[in-house]
């Protein structure tokens, strides 16, 4: 029998569609339909300002904006021959690890709802709110930041922000414990989620699976450490690796992670403190830097030559490894842009972790895979 | 690995279906190879270097050319390696990768669908994101954008 | 049994009725009015009305009660906004339900899609009229009101059954499915954790089951009884850890998909009042009903409606333990559940019964006093 | 501490059983008497009370202080500051700004500004960002429930009460950048024909005469005004309206030598 689960369905988190034939409770197949959230983003992107691009990589993940902003800023800097000044790169980094504390505190509270929790969701979410609080802080919204520009990031840290982020981490980092009591303590917990959703480490490199999965396999595999990108050579941090590779390895690999994250944002916040200076590129070409040409004008690129590039960078997202490529043909619009979203990968490999557990078993498999269908789709 | 190196191990095996060698930042380099020989390059860029995880594919619409992008991630290397080949536009069709990175499956729908280039020997070439029947390739030059203007939406109450 | 009873308030109140009626109308009609046999005919229509009117009351009583609570749970409030503390909430929700469109799905069965929420929720009800409540509070004096209950109360898995094959949906008949394998499989356990009640008290009858407890509360001597009949009653109710059948991540709503409007209304307040019995289940057969703790002074218990009071508070005491355990647990799986029901379960039913033998055999236990003799 | 072993399961099911119902059991008592929920319409985090302390535990209100100083929400105009220099409009990515007139002192050239449809902004701040004057900012007012889709449309006026509202404003302004481009002109196109001068809103162009060469025999002059615009580059907003008005596209983008 098939069923369709989604696109309409508590378990998919966004919108797409789990087709799985059953036999009885048990998985034979599935074949996940994907598109539901297709807005385009990379042909709307061909059409926009480099700096513009950023308002739409907020959308590309909703749970993980400044982490896509991060992973496009890179590329186009690259393509364009920019290089954003140090203390840029300690807030991107700073921007990052709290948005790996926000999207994995996201990812807990969909996570313990697909086990039937309700009581964590709200915890994991009344947490996320400090964060977003933070975010809303210096950034000034919670939840589409526009924050990075091409050459750095819009504005310096707030006064007071520093000692705030603080001690809403240690906050935080007390009620890890609190999470730990309610799930990894639990019976029940263990007996949903111990051994279900196993993907074998080769399985993992060869269907191209990236982040908490594939370090739940064994793989000691973070580009935050393999290939540091902003201030992550700066900091010190330890990869979060778990045996197993079924649900409750990758849970355990999100907690150390936001564990680690705390570390690192601590980290940051003491180089921050130390060290001020500006945080956008002086020498920024006009049409970049703030305040913002005229773009329509094409009177403006007709009498320049820019130079042409390529950027590629790869940046390790809450979800997995992201990458993104800029083509620069030297015009006020990238020609083309590519994202590869990690979750896209993930749910690629469904066919492989999914047949053989049980229907019952669909929602923490899918539930431990963190799915964002919003870059997925793009 | 640099560019030079890869030069020298795929030389032997692509023959003169391996284009060019470029160092590109943020990767070991980009191989440009002819399409014949997509899946022996493929192979060797597997086994040979250890390329073992391909983390994406995709196509770029040069309007004369397409060009089809690959990238892939060794462990041993801790590097990307950027591979691209050019089909012409009017017969854009290339072997498809996923008999050696069943990762490619989703990734070559994707650059099937939406910049219109062929893998052969795919095992289910659909569209991935857009519905099936969709008869447009979005990511083409040749599809414009509506102007904000003409998709003013109508109602009742303005 | 000291002062008035439900059914005599209502008979009072029926005669009273009838009477002023009767004065005012001519002498044939009048006297076939105030005969015994219309009197005591619309005694029982005002004393079912009263029950059914203060059960239902109770029922959206405990949804508020499970919300404000699960809210504290959740460091949140529930519901804030209708009423006072939001105390109107589920009466606003209700009529918001009924004011809705039923509609029927075009496939699906039309009798069994509209008789299988009515009768479920028929069944859930007509237990209200079985149970004691507190001395003289209930309809009767059955001598085996105890095997009743339970029998209506299994009643449940077949209209779900009936609703979720009709409803025609693969989520509607996967949960109908799960439901029904699991109240059945849970029935036998909690009907050998009766007979362990049943054994200590020496009767079926509900009102002798809680005289018996005059001395004693069950709930110790019969400890294992009682875990055996939570657990088994969570499944019954299909509470969290045991919601399999509407898993609401892996099959939407379970057999209620289908259903909107006033039909998924009568799912839901027949849930409620499903859990309502299993709290008073558990309070009759396990907490001593409204025998009053010790500690509380004799002129407290002498007062009209103590017994029904401390029957109530301890039916939501109870009920709050179900909403403490819906808080802190996850759903566990079908097969996980079923083996505990048959593999686990069952074997401390046993148990239970032995002990329950023992006990009547020693028959006094240290501190806490000896069982009456069997039968009284 | 890198590789979290995995936990011991608890494999007495009774603590597997205890401990969540006690971690549940203590966030009741915690938040028995006062909840963490701000009960939205009656409280608003953005209230003075929830501000500058860091009290997240139940039982107090949780905030993070000060965190609306640089919230993004509706915009706020002063209209008497604006000068037309479209430079929110063509910095919108969302093109949801449009310039239109408002009624002013002098009512054969009204003055335009910037009306703004929220149905299609995103709250990206780039208008505010490049706002030269300051004019156009974003303030902490995010309420926007409207019923009827014109209602979403913001005329200047509307803009210009949200700004007499006084409420707490976006401070972030944007330095620019030492090596901006300038307008520079490329002389022998040019006509004279003052549309620059007449459009600039900061009206940092001034035309200035150049000589009007004598003709040689045989050669035409061209037909033009001998004047040519020289800009005042530290009054200049580089907006780009010159540009954008110059009949022989004589202007444009450049550095200066």
């Amino acid at each position: 029998m098939w069923i369709n689960m989604g696109p309409q369905h508590p378990m998919t988190h966004g919108l797409w569609n789990l087709r799985v034939r059953i036999e009885g409770e048990i998985i034979e197949e599935v074949d996940p339909e994907m598109g539901y959230l297709h807005r385009g983003i990379e042909k709307i992107s061909e059409d926009r300002h480099y700096n513009e691009v950023i308002t739409l990589m907020d959308r590309t993940c909703y749970v993980a904006g400044l982490a896509w902003e991060h992973l496009y800023i890179i590329a186009a800097e690259q393509a364009l021959h920019l290089e954003p000044p140090e203390r840029a790169q300690y807030i991107r980094t700073l921007s990052d690890e709290l948005q790996r504390i926000a999207s994995h505190l996201m990812w807990y509270a969909a996570f313990v709802q697909d086990i039937g929790l309700m009581t964590p969701f709200l915890y994991a979410m009344r947490d996320r709110d400090l964060v977003l609080d933070l975010f809303q802080s210096y950034t000034g919204a919670r939840m589409t930041y526009e924050y990075n520009r091409v050459g750095g990031v819009r504005n310096d840290l707030p006064t007071g922000f520093t000692d705030r982020t603080r001690k809403v981490m240690d906050w935080i980092y007390a009620r890890f414990v609190d999470y730990d009591h309610l799930c990894l303590d639990s019976d029940i917990f263990h007996r949903r989620c111990d051994g279900i959703g196993v993907l074998s480490a080769r399985d993992c490199v060869d269907w191209g699976v990236t982040g908490p999965m594939l370090r739940s396999a064994g793989v000691r595999r973070d580009l935050r450490k393999d290939r540091p990108y902003a201030a992550y050579d700066r900091v010190e941090f330890d990869v979060a690796v778990a045996d197993g590779a079924d649900v409750t390895a990758r849970y355990l690999v999100r907690m150390e992670e936001m564990r680690q994250a705390v570390r690192i944002v601590r980290q940051t916040l003491d180089w921050l403190d130390k060290n001020p200076g500006p945080v956008l590129a002086d020498r920024l070409p006009r049409w970049l830097g703030a305040p913002y040409a005229p773009v329509g004008r094409e009177g403006y690129l007709l009498k320049r030559n820019f130079p042409t590039g390529r950027g590629f960078s790869s940046v390790e997202e809450p979800h997995g490894e992201a990458q993104a490529y800029v083509v620069n043909t030297g015009g006020e619009h990238p020609y083309r842009v590519k994202f590869r979203s990690p979750v896209f990968a993930n749910i690629a490999a469904a066919q492989k972790y999914l047949p053989g557990y049980r229907v019952a078993d669909i929602p923490p498999i899918m539930g431990s895979v963190d799915i964002c269908v919003g870059e997925v789709d793009r | 690995m640099q560019p030079d190196v890869l030069r020298e191990r795929l030389g032997p095996i692509l023959g003169p279906r391996l284009l060019a060698v470029e160092p590109f930042a943020g990767t070991a380099g980009r191989v440009r190879f002819a399409r014949e020989g997509a899946l022996e390059l493929f192979r060797a860029v597997r086994d040979t270097l250890g390329y073992r995880h391909l983390a994406m594919v995709g196509a770029i619409d040069w309007v004369d050319h397409r060009e089809v992008f690959y990238v892939a991630w060794s462990d041993e290397e801790r590097d990307y390696l950027f591979l691209s080949t050019d089909l012409p536009a009017s017969d854009a069709h290339v072997e498809s990768a996923t008999p050696v990175w069943p990762a490619a499956n989703w990734h070559e729908r994707e650059a099937f669908e939406m910049v219109d280039v062929r893998f052969d020997h795919h095992p289910d070439l659909r569209h991935l994101l857009t519905p099936d029947e969709y008869a447009f390739h979005p990511l083409l030059r040749s599809f414009k954008l509506h102007e904000p203007e003409e998709l003013e939406v109508k109602t009742r109450n303005v | 049994m000291t002062g008035a009873t439900l059914y005599s308030v209502s008979a009072a109140l029926s005669a009273l009725l009838l009477g002023a009626v009767a004065s005012i109308l001519p002498a044939p009609v009048s006297g076939w009015l105030t005969s015994a046999d219309v009197v005591t005919g619309l005694a029982v229509l005002i004393f079912s009305a009263i029950l059914l009117v203060a059960s239902m009351i109770n029922t959206i009583m405990l949804i508020w009660f499970e919300r404000k609570m699960l809210g504290r749970f959740m460091d949140r409030r529930g519901a804030m906004h209708v009423g006072y503390a939001g105390l109107l909430q589920n009466f606003a929700d209700g009529l918001k339900l009924f004011r809705k469109n039923t509609f029927r799905p075009q496939e699906a069965d039309s009798l069994g899609f509209y008789a299988g929420p009515t009768a479920y929720m028929v069944t859930s009800m007509i237990l209200f009229g079985v149970l004691p409540i507190s001395t003289g509070w209930s309809s009767g004096a059955l001598p085996l009101s105890l095997l009743l209950a339970l029998a209506i109360f299994s009643f449940a898995p077949l209209f779900i059954f009936v609703s979720a094959w009709s409803s025609n949906n693969k989520y509607s008949l996967i949960g109908g499915m799960r439901s029904a394998a699991q109240m059945i499989a849970y029935e036998v356990p909690i009907l050998l954790a009766v007979v362990a009640v049943v054994i200590v008290s020496g009767s079926f009858d509900l009102n002798v089951i809680v005289n018996e407890q005059q001395n004693y509360w069950f709930w110790f001597p019969l400890l294992l009884a009682l875990i055996v009949f939570v657990a088994g009653m969570l499944a019954e109710m299909e509470r969290i850890p045991f919601d399999l059948p509407e898993a609401e991540a892996e099959l939407v709503e379970g057999w209620n998909t289908e259903y909107g409007g006033m039909l998924f209304a009568f799912f839901m307040l027949a849930d409620y009042v499903r859990a309502l019995i299993g709290s008073i289940l558990v309070v009759l057969l396990f907490l001593g009903g409204w025998t009053m703790p010790s500690w509380v002074p004799a002129a407290a218990t002498s007062f009209p409606l103590a017994g029904i009071f401390w029957f109530m508070i301890k039916t939501y005491a109870v009920f709050g333990l179900f909403v403490w355990i819906r808080a802190s647990l996850p759903r566990v799986r079908t097969d996980q559940l079923l083996r505990v029901g048959w593999n686990r379960m069952i074997p401390l039913a046993l148990l239970s019964i032995v002990l329950a033998a023992v006990l009547v055999t020693v028959r006094c236990l240290p501190f806490l006093g000896c069982v009456p003799p069997v039968g009284g | 501490m890198a590789a979290s072993a995995p936990k011991e399961n608890p494999t007495n099911p009774l603590s597997g059983v205890v401990r969540p119902l006690a971690t549940a059991a203590r966030q009741f008592t915690k938040s028995l008497i006062r909840p963490s929920t701000i009960v939205y319409p009656y409280e608003r985090l953005e209230d003075p009370k929830f501000r500058g302390k860091v009290a997240v535990a139940s039982g107090r209100p949780i905030g993070v202080g000060d965190v609306w100083d640089n919230y993004r929400g509706v915009h706020a105009l002063n209209i008497a500051t604006c000068i037309s220099c479209n430079l929110c409009a063509f910095s919108c990515p969302d093109i949801c700004i449009e310039m239109v007139s408002v009624a002013g002192d002098d009512p054969k050239h009204p003055k335009k500004c910037p009306q703004i449809d929220y149905g299609k902004c995103s709250y990206c701040g780039f208008c505010s960002d490049a706002c030269p004057e300051g004019c156009l900012t974003m303030t902490t007012r995010y309420e926007l429930a409207v019923t009827k889709r014109a209602e979403m449309v913001y005329s200047p006026e509307r803009l210009h009460e949200v700004f007499q509202r006084k409420l707490p404003m976006n401070p972030i302004r944007l330095e620019r950048p030492a090596n901006e481009d300038a307008i520079l002109l490329d002389a022998p196109l040019c006509i004279g024909c003052n549309a620059c001068a007449r459009d600039c809103p900061t009206k940092c162009i001034t035309m200035l005469d150049v000589p009007k060469p004598t003709a040689r025999p045989g050669e035409k002059l061209p037909r033009r005004i001998w004047k040519e615009p020289v800009v005042n580059d530290s009054d200049c907003v580089r907006c780009g309206t010159c540009i954008s008005v110059c009949p022989k596209e004589c202007l444009f983008w450049g550095t200066h030598k």
